[in-house]
């Protein structure tokens, strides 16, 4: 009988919990990109990784379009979701409270998870990995090629951030409403239009997660909620608002599950994630990479 | 004014406050007496406020003691102080603008009398009768800040002056032994300078021992028994009215020729 | 107080509100039908067992309708959707026997909203045929024997388990690792696994579980493969149980047997799979597999009509949990049929006279001390070929 | 001056003791008492939510899990040691309270989304143990057999019995609820919701205050689910779930967060239209219930119990 050693095991957790969280870490940039200008989290969140998933098995399986039209095409059209989120549940709302604001984002998640089971039914979908499904053996751990399109686009991701909060114009407008929106709106800045770009950025964002991760894990329309909680746990347990808090705290988080069922108990997996979160909170309060200072100035 | 007690309400030894390397405070030394008016001056970032949080229990200073009626105060939370007998003022004003003029003042008699939840939510005698004494109390207190007329109104539709003075009043519901008012007389047109310092000037003739900041020279000169100087978190000068103002250190650091 | 008094009277407008959907919905009054309730988990994580349990039914009461109905009644087929939530089950339960006044209950689709409603049916005395798995529904476990108004269709956890083990043993295999979902179908599947392998000689050396939204499983086999079973038993539904095999076929682990529980009854999953469910070996029940049993087989005429019929009117494949609502409602169009629409007599029918059944999950014999009427026969077998199913033997 | 009216209590007493038997003169709504008992014990938990969401200012999206250990705690000791099951009822509340005593001292420290995720986490973890516990729990296929409430022998053992039982509870947690909002402590609760720092300096504990308060609520919500486990003689894990903390979040926010009416009338909206009403929709269920809450959070942003104060500002605005 074939085994593994226990050397292989634990990198097999590292690189299966690594990709898991690279998930999750895309999901917390796009919560962070948001709760920077807005101050709310968006629980629709999930629903872009959702939507991105079968939008693009829409279009790369039911339409046979090639991948390099496929891709773009679902974050086009994810992004064009998160623009009318925007438009339509979170600008009308004349007095936002932070409250109000994410209880919308709630209801918008909701309608969204509805709207996609009445196009793509209950069942799950799949769609083929990028460069096939032979896995590649390192130090006994097998890797599927698709994780490192999944690590890859996180890195990705990244880099296009942190190039656009800190090269371009917008992106630097953008980083003054998240410091300071009142004084941003002094200095001209549309501060409107920065929660409208926010809204597509972390759409777009959401959309690349669901597509990267579809082929591992198939994709059916109520994925969205779990992927919200476990993307809203990694972005506080590295720090709301910080980018390399989110991706520390996405992978920390799939590390903890992937280590914590192989290792510990495969049933209380997500409880393990969740009290090393409560831990790190009730020693410090702002997240590992948060800044408290900045988070006494958040209303919420 | 007021000269005859002369025992120290307030004593402050060896005070000292960093935040994060930079010295807000350094070694600082004052009393207040009992019964006086003492006024707080300096340059922005003198350590003013700091010197007031301290005071106040917002937070703990780096070194140094607070004694307030000889025992020391510096580590208590701020709701021990406020029990303890210190009322104060924020420079920014922070009233409770979800509620009326009323219940502002009638939130600062929580101090001395209080009702326990379960009490309260079965709505037993004792709870009744306390709300009414506190209810009296607060009327009483709004009638001598003048804002008797204005008491069902909520409290972010008042002036600027009136809502300053509804927070002294809120300040003196708690019968506090000592006030601190953190710029009382910002943003203040005259006539409610005017308001505003025989308001302090009556406090004090109460017998509350009063200790405020205030850039309004006017103001500090006219109501204060002493004045303390801070600048950059150092005192360099302390003592009276006069006296300061022919301080030569003080008129450099800060008065410049305006005094 | 002008507010508040302004609230009260909301409050009795959304009352009303209330109310005039009600009276908006209500039906013209029939002229004599037969009213047959059902609860399914339609909508919801367990959508997948509720969803072609009620296209099931609804078909069967579409078809007996066109065809004159029950001896010339109408038959009015009521569906409310649990949610798989046990709070729904038990007010739509209540509703369904108070108010819309139903001869007989189907459903609902889970053991736990059927342990939740098992009381009321006892209670109001109404008959309620279950369309979910575990034992305990049909069995209570102070009297030893079934609850006198509750019947159910599925096979058990225990038929399943046992059939697994069985031909576990005659490969000469006892080291195993059971992995199972964190839900109710996989919790009462592991709890018989574990029940069970004592009696089989089974060492389980493995127990993992996992939650119905994982993405990944590679975790919990790559444990697995550390310890080095003979055979490997998973017990879930929905896409993990697609993922699972996925991460197993990534992991190298193909040659180690693995075992799906009945929950794998559908095509749809050896097609996700791609590829990753060849030499999987499934128990399952004849619907699934209505071609490949031999035309002397009492179910192959019922499990091809019923195939045929499912995939001209849904345009999907069926899912063998729709074949527990067909054993359910065609007991019930067996019983109106013969008896009417009397609670009591349609109770005594299904207890006296369910003898020899053919349904789609086997052949039922109801008896006194038997209120699910199955054998270990209910289920064959059944190992993936070539991307399709195909009989072990 | 807060005061919170007594005619409307009044009206709406008599409104809830005249229910059911209006519901039973029309047989469409006949089974609404039913659906009103629900209603009653999510009232229990959303009225003391309101008070710490509302009144206080701090975020639970934990609070399924309270709701959970009321009713499982209530669920073992009845079935598995045959304790009285009003006894059961006190010692849940116990548990619950030091739980929640534990769970609140250092969660309460974190703020605005931090707390958030803290009680969402903890509801979480609990979930998993109702889920994983199987010897205690039944795991994910429930615990049946509870028994039902009886009291000097008479037996709440129909829907209008346990309908009169769950609502005497409401109508007692509202009004010593009303009680604290109106009194001292109430404003202190609001004192602390609008600035920590002056509430402090008017010698609130604030810390004191807002557990005090988690506690409180958490109890009630403790209570609901000891009522919901005996009415129901079964309860299973995903009755408690984080959607269940979120529903009741919606609950809370679309009936008004500011007015503890909106407690009631939040719980009554959405549990009729999730019980009831949408079932109309079929497939379009969600889609609807999604449209609601959305139309509801955007043009209603203070809940239904603002559309009173919204109506008038209207008619003066016209004037």
């Amino acid at each position: 009988m074939e085994t593994i050693s226990f050397t292989s095991q634990l990198f097999q957790y590292l690189i299966t919990g690594l990709t898991v969280g690279s998930v999750y870490a895309m999901v917390a940039v796009g919560f962070n990109i948001i709760y920077n200008v807005t101050e709310i989290i968006n629980f629709a969140q999930g629903e872009f990784v959702m939507l991105g998933g079968l939008i693009m098995v829409f279009f790369h399986v039911g339409m046979a379009l090639p991948l390099v039209l496929a891709f773009p095409a679902t974050v086009i059209l994810v992004t064009l979701v998160g623009i009318l989120l925007d438009r339509l549940a979170i600008s009308p709302i004349r007095q936002p409270s932070v409250l109000t604001l994410i209880i919308a984002t709630i209801a918008a998640s909701i309608l969204i998870k509805g709207i996609a089971m009445f196009i793509w039914g209950k069942d799950p979908f799949d769609l083929p990995a990028f460069s096939g499904r032979n896995p590649i053996t390192v130090m006994g751990a097998v890797i599927q090629p698709q994780y490192f399109w999944v690590i890859g686009f996180l890195i990705v991701v990244v880099i296009a951030l942190s190039i656009f909060f800190d090269r371009t114009i917008i992106g630097k407008a953008m980083s003054a409403c998240a410091d300071n929106a009142d004084a941003a709106k002094l200095v001209g800045i549309n501060v409107k239009q920065m929660i409208l770009l926010s809204f597509a950025l972390s759409a777009a964002i959401g959309a690349v997660a669901g597509v990267t991760m579809t082929p591992i894990s198939l994709m059916e329309y109520d994925r969205g909620a779990m992927l919200a909680v476990k993307g809203f746990g990694a972005a506080i347990l590295g720090g709301l608002g910080s980018f390399p808090g989110a991706i520390l705290g996405g992978l920390i988080m799939g590390a903890i599950e992937s280590f914590g069922a192989g290792l510990v108990s495969s049933g209380y997996k997500d409880a393990f994630a969740l009290i090393v979160l409560l831990a790190v909170l009730f020693f410090k309060p702002s997240g590992i990479l948060g800044d408290i200072e900045i988070s006494k100035i958040k209303r919420f | 004014m007021n000269r005859l007690a002369q025992e120290h309400v307030l004593d402050v030894q060896g005070v000292a406050m960093t935040f994060g390397g930079l010295m807000a405070l350094s070694n600082l030394n004052f009393q207040v007496k009992k019964g006086t008016i003492k006024a707080v001056i300096g340059p922005n970032g003198a350590g003013k406020t700091t010197l007031f949080n301290i005071i106040t229990g917002s937070f703990p200073p780096t070194k140094g003691t607070v004694k307030f009626k000889d025992e020391p105060i510096e580590n208590l939370k701020a709701h021990k102080i406020a029990d303890r007998g210190i009322s104060r003022t924020f420079q920014t004003i922070e009233l409770f603008s979800n509620m009326t003029v009323l219940e502002n003042v009638m939130m600062g008699c929580h101090t001395c009398v209080r009702t326990s939840f379960l009490s309260s939510g079965l709505k037993l005698p004792r709870s009744h009768r306390k709300e009414t004494e506190i209810l009296d109390r607060a009327m009483k207190v709004l009638r001598f800040i003048g804002l008797g007329e204005k008491i069902n109104e909520p409290a972010d539709s008042l002036a600027l002056g009136e809502q300053k003075i509804l927070e002294i009043g809120r300040a003196l519901a708690s019968e506090p032994e000592l006030v601190c008012l953190d710029e009382p007389a910002a943003g203040l047109n005259e006539t409610e300078t005017h308001v505003a310092s025989s308001l302090i000037k009556a406090i004090n003739a109460k017998g509350i021992t009063v200790l405020l900041v205030e850039h309004d020279m006017k103001v500090v000169m006219n109501i204060s028994d002493e004045i303390l100087v801070l600048n950059y978190g150092q005192k360099i000068a302390e003592g009276t009215p006069e006296g300061i103002r022919n301080n030569p250190r003080v008129i450099e650091a800060y008065l410049g020729g305006e005094a | 107080m002008i507010l508040k008094r302004i609230t009260i009277l909301i409050t009795i407008c959304l009352f009303s509100i209330g109310l005039l959907i009600s009276c908006a919905e209500k039906p013209p009054e029939p002229k004599k039908t037969y009213k047959v309730g059902a609860l399914f988990s339609v909508t919801g994580r367990t959508s997948f067992l509720g969803d072609p349990e009620k296209k099931t039914a609804e078909m069967i009461a579409e078809q007996i309708n066109a065809a004159g109905g029950i001896n010339g009644h109408n038959l009015e087929l009521i569906v409310y959707d649990t949610e798989g939530d046990a709070t729904k089950a038990n007010l739509a339960l209540k509703k369904l026997i108070t108010q819309d006044k139903v001869s007989v209950v189907i459903g609902p689709s889970l053991s736990g909203t059927s342990l939740a409603v098992l009381p009321l049916a006892e209670q109001h005395e109404i008959p309620l045929i279950s369309c979910a798995a575990s034992y305990k529904i049909v069995h209570n476990e102070k009297t030893g024997k079934p609850y006198k108004w509750v019947f159910k269709t599925p096979q058990t956890d225990t038929m399943a388990v046992e059939a697994i083990y069985r031909r576990l043993k005659s490969y000469g295999l006892n080291y195993i690792a059971i992995m199972s979902v964190t839900t109710g179908f996989g919790a009462s599947g592991r709890g018989e696994l574990l029940r069970l392998a004592p009696k089989y000689g089974m060492n389980i050396i493995a127990d993992e579980k996992y939650g119905p939204k994982d993405t990944d499983m590679t975790a919990q086999l790559t444990k697995i493969k550390g310890i080095g079973p003979q055979a490997i038993i998973n017990w879930s539904v929905g896409p993990t149980q697609v993922t699972v095999l996925r991460n197993r076929s990534d992991l190298g682990m193909a040659n180690i047997l693995f075992f799906q529980s009945h929950g794998f009854g559908s095509r749809k999953n050896i097609e996700l799979a791609a590829g990753a469910a060849e030499g999987v070996l499934a128990p399952l029940g004849a619907c699934n597999i209505a071609e490949l049993l031999t035309a002397y087989d009492v179910q192959r005429d019922v499990a091809m009509k019923y195939m045929q019929d499912y995939k001209t009117k849904y345009n999907e494949p069926l899912s063998s949990f729709g074949g527990h609502a067909w054993d359910a409602m065609y007991m019930v169009i067996n019983a109106l049929t013969e008896i009417g629409d009397d609670k009591v007599k349609i109770r005594d029918y299904l207890e006296n006279n369910i003898k020899g059944f053919v349904g789609q999950h086997g052949v039922f014999n109801y008896s006194a001390d038997d209120h699910n009427g199955l054998t270990d026969k209910a289920f064959a077998m059944v190992i993936v070929k070539d991307g399709d199913w195909s009989l072990a033997d | 001056m807060l005061q919170i009216a007594k005619l409307p209590i009044a009206i709406f007493a008599a409104l809830i003791i005249t229910f059911p038997w209006m519901a039973h003169q029309i047989p469409v709504i006949d089974h609404y008492a039913d659906i009103m008992v629900f209603v009653g014990i999510y009232c229990l938990i959303t009225i003391g939510l309101s008070l710490l969401m509302g009144y206080a200012g701090q975020i639970s999206v934990g609070h399924a899990a309270f709701f959970g250990i009321g009713a499982y705690v209530s669920g073992i000791l009845t079935t598995n040691y045959g304790l009285n099951p009003w006894i059961c009822m006190i010692i849940a509340m116990l548990i619950t309270a030091v739980i929640a005593l534990l769970v609140g001292a250092p969660s309460l420290k974190l703020k605005g989304h931090y707390l958030a995720m803290a009680t969402l986490a903890f509801g979480i973890i609990i979930f998993i143990i109702f889920n994983e516990e199987i010897e205690w729990t039944g795991g994910p296929d429930g615990m049946p057999g509870i028994p039902g409430l009886s009291l000097f022998g008479f037996k709440f053992d129909s829907v209008d019995k346990y309908y009169y039982l769950v609502w005497a509870f409401v109508l007692a947690a509202f009004i010593f609820t009303a009680n604290i909002i109106q009194s001292d402590a109430g404003r202190a609760l609001r004192a602390i919701h609008t600035s920590e720092p002056a509430a402090s300096a008017m010698g609130v504990d604030i810390a004191k205050f807002k557990i005090i308060v988690f506690v409180y609520s958490a109890v009630l919500a403790s209570l609901a689910g000891s009522l919901y486990a005996h009415y129901l003689n079964f309860i299973n894990p995903s009755t408690f779930d984080l959607f269940f903390s979120i529903k009741l979040l919606i609950m809370i926010a679309l009936g008004g967060m500011h007015n503890i009416w909106g407690a009631i009338i939040g719980a009554l909206l959405i549990t009729f239209l999730s019980y009831e009403w949408l079932h109309y929709f079929e497939e379009f269920e969600v889609i609807v219930y999604g449209a609601i809450l959305l139309l509801v959070t955007i043009f209603l942003p203070n809940g239904l119990v603002g559309v009173p104060e919204m109506l008038k500002s209207w008619v003066r605005r016209k004037n």
